[in-house]
This record gives C-alpha cells, sequence and structure tokens, in this order.
C-alpha cells in the first residue's frame, strides 16, 4: 500500500520536474528542478529494491547537479531568470516529434505482451552487482574505466587554453609553474 | 532490518542530535569566551545557544532585492534534513535506527546534499558575497569529496561490508584506527571539509561576512547554522563506528561508549579549529588532490591486500 | 539592458582564463566586519578576480581623531591586528588581540600589555599555516607577505616606543588591488590598514 | 505497481526530454534533455530488471553503464562548450552550426 502511493508521487514528482527544467526561467532553478527529477528516480529505484544503486544515483546526480549550475550561470545570458526570455526554436516540430514518439511508446508498452517474472532476486543485490562487475562483466567494467580515463584527458585538452609552454616557459624549464592561480600541481 | 531500534528512536533521533549539537556549540562557546576573556562557566556557556536560538528566532528575516527565495529557502532546509537523515545510519551503542545494507554510502549521498544546500543558500540572497561563498563551497566539496569517499570505503573494505553495524562488528578485537591511520586522519579532515568546518570555513569566512550565510537573519539564518552545526556533529559522531569501534570498549555499555568517543572527536576537531587560522582555498585543494588522494588510494590498497591474506571474499 | 528589480545586469569584460565573462559591480564596505572604518572600495569583480579597484573614504572631514596619544595609538595597531587575523579566519589571536586593545583603551598601563602582545605578534609570526596563507597567494603584482610583516612590524614598534608607524594611504590601496582575489583582497587591506582618520594623526 | 506504469513513467521522462533536446538553443539545456532522457531509460531498466529477469545483474550492470553515460555526457558537453565559447563567445547551437573555428 505505502509502496503504492510512494510510487505515484514519486513517478508525478519525477515527470513535473522534468517538465519544469524547460518551463522555468531561471537557470539555477532549471538546474535543480532536473536535480528534483533525478532524485524523485532515484526513490523509485531504490522502491525497486536497488538499494545500492539508488544511493549512488542520489549521490552522482547532486555532484552532477551542482557541477551543472556553476556552468550554467557561466555561459548562460539571463541565468537568475530576471528577464524572462524564450531559447527555443522550432517549439512546434519538436513537440510533434516528441508527441509522436512518446505515443509510439505507449503503444509498444501496452500492446506487447511483457514476458513474466523469472527468477528470484538476489539476497545481496549490492554484492551480486559487484561480483557481476568483477567477474562476467569484467569487460564492461574495464570499457567503462578507459571511457572515462579518455573522457578526463580529452577535457581537459578540450577546455584549456594553457599547455606546459605557458606553464614552464619555452625550455619547460621554470621550476614553478606560472599559474594566474595556485592550485595547479607544480 | 530485523533487529532495528524500536519505532520511538525515530522520533528521539531529531531530539538526540540537537541536544549533541547544543552540547557542543556550547563547548565551542565555552572557549570563545575564555579566548576573549569574556564570562565563562559551564552554566553561561550553556545559555548562549539558547540565547542565540531565541534571538534568531524573534529576528526578522532579511530581504534582499532579487532575491531567489525559492531556493533560498530550500537549501537552508535541506541541510539540517540532510543531518538528520545521515545521523539515521549512526548506531547509538549497537544498532542504529535505520541498519540500511548500503549504510556508509547512504551516510555519503547526505554529506554530498550539503553541496547543493550551501551553493543554493548562497545563490538565493543574490548577493555577491553569498554567491563567492556557495562557489567556494562547490570547490572544496569536488576536493574532498573524492578522499572522502576513499576514507569511508577503506572502512567498508576492512569489514567487507556497506552496513555500518557490520563495520562495527569487525572491529571487536582491533579498532580499525589501528591498521588504517591514514583513513582515520582523512576522513576527519575531509569530514571538517564537507561541513566546512575551521580549518576549511572559507566558504562561511569572516573575509566574505559570513559567505553563503552572509544574507541570511532571523529563522533563515537559525535553520543555516543549526543545520551546518549539526550535519558536523553527524560527520564527525560517524568516526566512531567506521574508525573507532563503535560502541566497543570495556566495563561500560555500548551507548556510553559511543557517547564517550563522540565527544572526544567533536573536542578535537572543536579545539582543532581554534590553533589554526583558515586555509586558503587554492593551496588546500590542491593538497587534496595531490597528497590526500593517492594516500587514501594507498591505504586501501593496504587494507584489501590485508582482507585477502586473512582470507576474506 | 533593462535593471530588474532596479539592478544593473553584469557585462562582459576580458579575463585572465582567456573566456569572455560576466564582471560585477560590486561595493566592498563601508559595512563589513572586520573593514577599515568609513572605507569603501568599489570593484569589478569577475569571478572573485579584482579587475578594477576605486577606493574611498566616507565622512572624510569628521572632526575630531580618536587614535591619538601614545596608548591610543598603540591600541590602534593591536585593532589593526586583531582585523587582520580575523580576515584571516584565526578566531583565537584575533580576539586576544581584542581583548589586549580593550585594556590599552581602558587606561591599563602599557607595561601589562606590551608583553603579552609581543608574545601574541611572536606566535603569529611563527605560525606555519599564516606563512601558506601569504607566501606566493595571487594577488596581482602585490606582494601580500611583505604586508603582513609590516604589519607585524608596525604593532611591535607601536607598542615599545608608542610612536605611530606611517600608514599606507587610501589612494594607493586600489592599485594594490587589482588582479588579486577576493580573499587576497580583504588581507591585503586589512594589512595595509590605510590612513582613516585626518592627517593630523600621523605628525602628532 | 506494474512493469506497464514504469515503463509509462520512463517514456514520458524520455519524451519531455527529447522535446528539450530538439527545441532548446542553448547547448547546456541540451545536455539537460539528454540527462532527461537518460533518466527515462534508467527506469525503464530498473524496471525491466525487477519485473522480467530479477536472478539476473545484467538490469543492474546496465543502469551503472547508464550512470557512467551521464557523466561522460555531461564531462564531454561542458568542455565542448567551453572551447566553443572561448574561440567565439557563443553558447546556441544555431550559432556553432559550422565547422569553421
Amino acid at each position: 500500500m505505502i509502496s503504492i502511493v510512494l510510487f505515484w508521487v514519486l513517478a508525478v514528482a519525477a515527470l513535473v520536474f522534468g517538465f519544469l527544467v524547460f518551463r522555468l526561467d531561471s537557470m539555477a532553478q532549471v538546474t535543480f528542478a532536473l536535480l528534483a527529477s533525478f532524485l524523485a528516480v532515484a526513490g523509485l529505484v531504490l522502491l525497486l529494491g536497488l538499494s545500492y544503486l539508488g544511493v549512488v544515483i542520489v549521490l552522482m546526480m547532486v555532484i552532477e547537479m551542482v557541477i551543472m549550475a556553476v556552468f550554467m550561470i557561466m555561459y548562460m545570458m539571463n541565468p537568475a531568470g530576471l528577464m524572462p526570455m524564450s531559447m527555443f526554436h522550432n517549439t512546434k516540430g519538436s513537440a510533434v516529434i516528441a508527441g509522436v514518439v512518446f505515443v509510439a511508446l505507449v503503444a509498444g508498452i501496452l500492446l506487447v505482451d511483457w514476458p513474466t517474472r523469472q527468477g528470484e532476486a538476489a539476497p545481496d543485490l549490492t554484492f551480486a552487482l559487484g561480483e557481476a562487475l568483477m567477474g562476467g562483466q569484467m569487460l564492461t567494467m574495464m570499457t567503462l574505466g578507459v571511457t572515462l580515463f579518455a573522457t578526463i584527458v580529452a577535457t581537459v585538452v578540450l577546455s584549456t587554453n594553457r599547455g606546459r609552454y605557458d606553464r614552464f616557459g619555452d625550455d619547460l624549464d621554470r621550476a614553478v609553474a606560472d599559474d594566474p592561480a595556485g592550485g595547479g600541481v607544480g | 532490518m530485523a533487529d532495528a531500534l524500536p519505532l520511538w528512536s525515530v522520533v528521539l533521533l531529531p531530539v538526540l542530535l540537537v541536544v549533541v549539537t547544543w552540547a557542543t556549540v556550547a563547548f565551542d562557546a565555552a572557549l570563545t569566551a575564555r579566548a576573549a576573556g569574556g564570562p565563562s562557566g559551564v552554566g553561561a556557556a550553556l545559555a548562549v545557544p539558547v540565547r542565540e536560538t531565541a534571538r534568531l528566532l524573534v529576528g526578522q528575516r532579511r530581504r534582499t532585492v532579487a532575491a531567489d527565495v525559492v531556493l533560498g529557502r530550500v537549501g537552508g532546509a535541506v541541510l539540517p534534513v540532510a543531518a538528520l537523515l545521515a545521523a539515521a545510519v549512526l548506531p547509538w551503542g549497537r544498532l542504529p535506527v535505520a541498519d540500511l545494507d548500503v549504510g556508509v554510502v547512504w551516510f555519503n549521498a547526505m554529506e554530498v546534499l550539503a553541496w547543493a544546500a550551501v551553493w543554493m543558500v548562497g545563490w538565493g540572497s543574490n548577493s555577491a558575497l553569498a554567491l563567492v561563498g556557495g562557489y567556494r563551497f562547490v570547490a572544496q566539496g569536488l576536493a574532498y569529496e573524492l578522499p572522502h569517499m576513499f576514507a569511508i570505503i577503506t572502512a567498508a573494505l576492512g569489514a567487507e561490508s556497506l552496513r555500518v553495524t557490520d563495520i562495527v562488528d569487525a572491529q571487536q578485537d582491533l579498532w580499525f584506527v589501528v591498521i588504517m591511520p591514514v583513513a582515520f586522519v582523512v576522513y576527519l579532515l575531509s569530514a571538517a571539509a564537507m561541513t566546512f568546518w575551521g580549518p576549511f570555513d572559507a566558504p562561511v569566512s569572516r573575509d566574505v561576512a559570513g559567505g553563503a550565510a552572509a544574507e541570511l537573519s532571523g529563522i533563515d539564518r537559525l535553520v543555516f547554522a543549526g543545520g551546518r552545526w549539526m550535519l558536523f556533529v553527524a560527520a564527525a559522531a560517524m568516526a566512531v563506528p567506521l574508525f573507532l569501534g563503535g560502541g566497543g570498549g570495556p566495563w561500560l555499555p555500548a551507548w556510553l561508549w559511543v557517547a564517550v568517543k563522540t565527544a572526544a572527536v567533536l573536542a578535537l576537531l572543536v579545539w582543532l579549529r581554534r590553533k589554526v587560522p583558515t586555509l586558503r582555498m587554492d593551496r588546500w585543494t590542491e593538497f587534496a588532490w595531490v597528497v590526500l588522494i593517492p594516500a587514501t588510494i594507498a591505504q586501501a590498497l593496504v587494507v584489501a591486500i590485508v582482507v585477502l591474506q586473512r582470507g576474506g571474499m | 539592458m533593462g535593471m530588474p528589480g532596479g539592478l544593473p545586469m553584469a557585462d562582459l569584460g576580458p579575463d585572465r582564463d582567456g573566456l569572455t565573462l560576466d564582471r560585477l559591480h560590486v561595493a566592498l564596505g563601508p559595512v563589513l566586519p572586520d573593514w577599515p572604518a568609513g572605507l569603501v572600495v568599489r570593484v569589478v569583480l569577475q569571478g572573485d578576480v579584482i579587475q578594477e579597484a576605486r577606493a574611498e573614504l566616507l565622512d572624510r572631514d569628521r572632526a575630531g581623531v580618536f587614535w591619538d596619544g601614545p596608548q591610543r595609538r598603540a591600541a590602534r595597531e593591536l585593532d589593526a591586528l586583531a582585523r587582520l587575523l580575523g580576515v584571516a579566519g584565526w578566531a583565537d589571536p584575533a580576539a586576544r588581540a581584542r581583548r589586549l586593545r580593550d585594556e590599552l583603551l581602558a587606561g591599563s598601563p602599557p607595561e601589562r600589555v606590551v608583553g603579552r602582545a609581543s608574545g601574541l605578534v611572536r606566535r603569529v609570526r611563527r605560525s606555519r599555516t599564516v606563512r601558506l596563507l601569504v607566501r606566493g597567494i595571487p594577488a596581482g603584482e602585490t606582494n601580500l607577505a611583505a604586508l603582513v610583516e609590516q604589519r607585524l612590524d608596525a604593532v611591535e614598534v607601536a607598542l615599545s616606543s608608542g610612536a605611530a608607524p606611517v600608514r599606507g594611504q587610501v589612494a594607493e590601496l586600489a592599485g594594490l588591488l587589482v588582479g588579486a582575489e577576493l580573499a587576497a583582497a580583504r588581507l591585503i587591506v586589512a594589512a595595509v590598514d590605510p590612513e582613516t582618520e585626518s592627517a593630523r594623526v600621523r605628525h602628532g | 505497481m506494474t512493469l506497464e506504469l514504469f515503463l509509462l513513467l520512463a517514456a514520458g521522462l524520455f519524451a519531455i526530454g527529447l522535446f528539450g533536446a530538439l527545441s532548446q538553443m542553448s547547448i547546456v539545456m541540451i545536455m539537460m534533455g539528454l540527462e532527461l532522457m537518460l533518466n527515462g531509460v534508467i527506469v525503464a531498466t530498473a524496471a525491466f530488471w525487477f519485473y522480467v529477469a530479477p536472478g539476473g545483474t545484467d538490469g543492474q550492470v546496465l543502469i551503472v553503464v547508464v550512470i557512467t553515460a551521464m557523466a561522460i555526457e555531461m564531462a564531454a558537453g561542458f568542455a565542448v562548450a567551453t572551447a566553443i565559447y572561448r574561440s567565439r563567445q557563443v553558447d546556441m547551437t544555431d550559432d556553432a552550426a559550422d565547422l569553421a573555428g
């Protein structure tokens, strides 16, 4: 009973906050509306018994959205939404496409004869996940790891405009890096 | 969650957290009074939090121009709620209010909510100094979250469980502080940083007029400051089950040991703040990235090898 | 651009990271904790880096001088020290400096204060974190370490001889602040501790 | 609570995200749309795991992959936004449509 109420509350919250992301004017509020949508989904994941993944979603998404807020405010023209402005293009076409996709998905969901439940959940799901990632799915894990590492390198290269010649001089012989602010190693 | 504390503990938890926070604030006030040469004594110190609370309760809320009231209020309210939810996995003696199977991850997730909260409060009042405070905390949180997480995970690794009570049980013979001292020290440092406690209090420091809380007054300030203190108490108290053997100890009952150890950790952190000036952000984020993270990873590796040697897994 | 809520919107300008981001016009003071009385510094901030600064004094022609006479001048130096320590976030020594200042102002004989005060200065000098705090801190062209050293020297001189050290002028302050981050700027202002009373004091 | 209800929710989140990703002009807002679509994927995956094959761990692993994809998408997106902004002070897709730097 409680879980049914929780489901409806969280599901509606996820949808409403998701909708607000494209309705609110203030970029700060938009970011935290998206965060609220994620938190509602994390609640649903917890409701399904995936405690570790649910909590990890909370952890990851809070960090991610706080960082996102920083970037939002850096780059958007009107971060506080003090002067409402439209940031849409081709609204009608997008709405039609999204609507058609939604209807197609709903049709699929309602028409397909879904398989029935098979098997029992492992007693310790977190342990089972860890065992899968370190065992049968090791390749997935390693791919993720390498991809993350590649992302770190690529994002740093893309986003900075200072190379080691800027920091250590043309002959790379400066003892301490010449940075505008401390905190960079060297 | 078969053997959790009875239901009334849910009601008692906030009361207990507030009482411990009150005692901590009073201790801090006593030290302040001693340094300033003002009236000292237990009674005077205990009265300070009460007086301050009453003053803030009747104080008027300050309004700033074009403030983002929604985010500011939500951010302020999130702090005490996060502290309370984090405290739910702290064992009082043998059992916590909620003995989650992913207790330590839960605890960390609740601490991270404070990031969003402080940033929202800093943003909410539409004031430059407050926003500087909010941004400082984001940078500090980013730098200290990883060492913090590694330190917590090292304890979980030693116990081969994410459940807080399992971690306590694994320390029956030997406290984890003995076999993972680096993780313990890093935990205390990063817990201070995650709750912007001095010397990591740049987000709310005096040089930006109170930072994220610069424009808060009345009930808003009470909720923010109270929530911050409660979060600090919860983070300090977590060191006890993670590294100091929880309620384990001779002669005394478990709950008393928890109280004694928690008081010791709190006293240490409160005392430490007075010894050192606020550390500059850029120096200490660098320290976190190049010293603390490798140190905690090495520590986790050592513990992992010990666990494997012992024939775990 | 319009002004929602009567506030000017931020405008763009080049910055040190090569990104053209918003600049914000902020007035530091006259009401800030541990801030020289009557000082207002109008700064243009980008992030928390000061791009432009303009310093001025409110109530410049205020009559009367408070910090006069050797005892009060020594108290004035302790007051400046307390503000510097306060900005540095070191509450206990700051409180101690304030207490010594109050004792001096209340008229207790200087020899009872001098010993404790120089002990305090020695402790600040020895502190490793204070050195970390000021060494190589990004403050544009300004050498913050030297300024802090100067302030500590001034306290000692004022305590031992009662002579007033030469103070920085408000007009010079703005130049020191450009390029500094907000936290560094607060330390610079506290370390320079510019003259905020009429010129009579310095010669008297 | 049935599988269909969860999937309907997932479809709703996916469609809202798709609308945002298609209609928004700002790069950062487009990323928000993508994140919202992935959010729907998480719901669907968790529901499939629970209602179809709770015995296996593939559903959990897939959620881990999706969360990682979200993090990577965001990091890469911000890096590209920073690079574009650095070279020509724009954060709108229409302004960045040509490839010339």
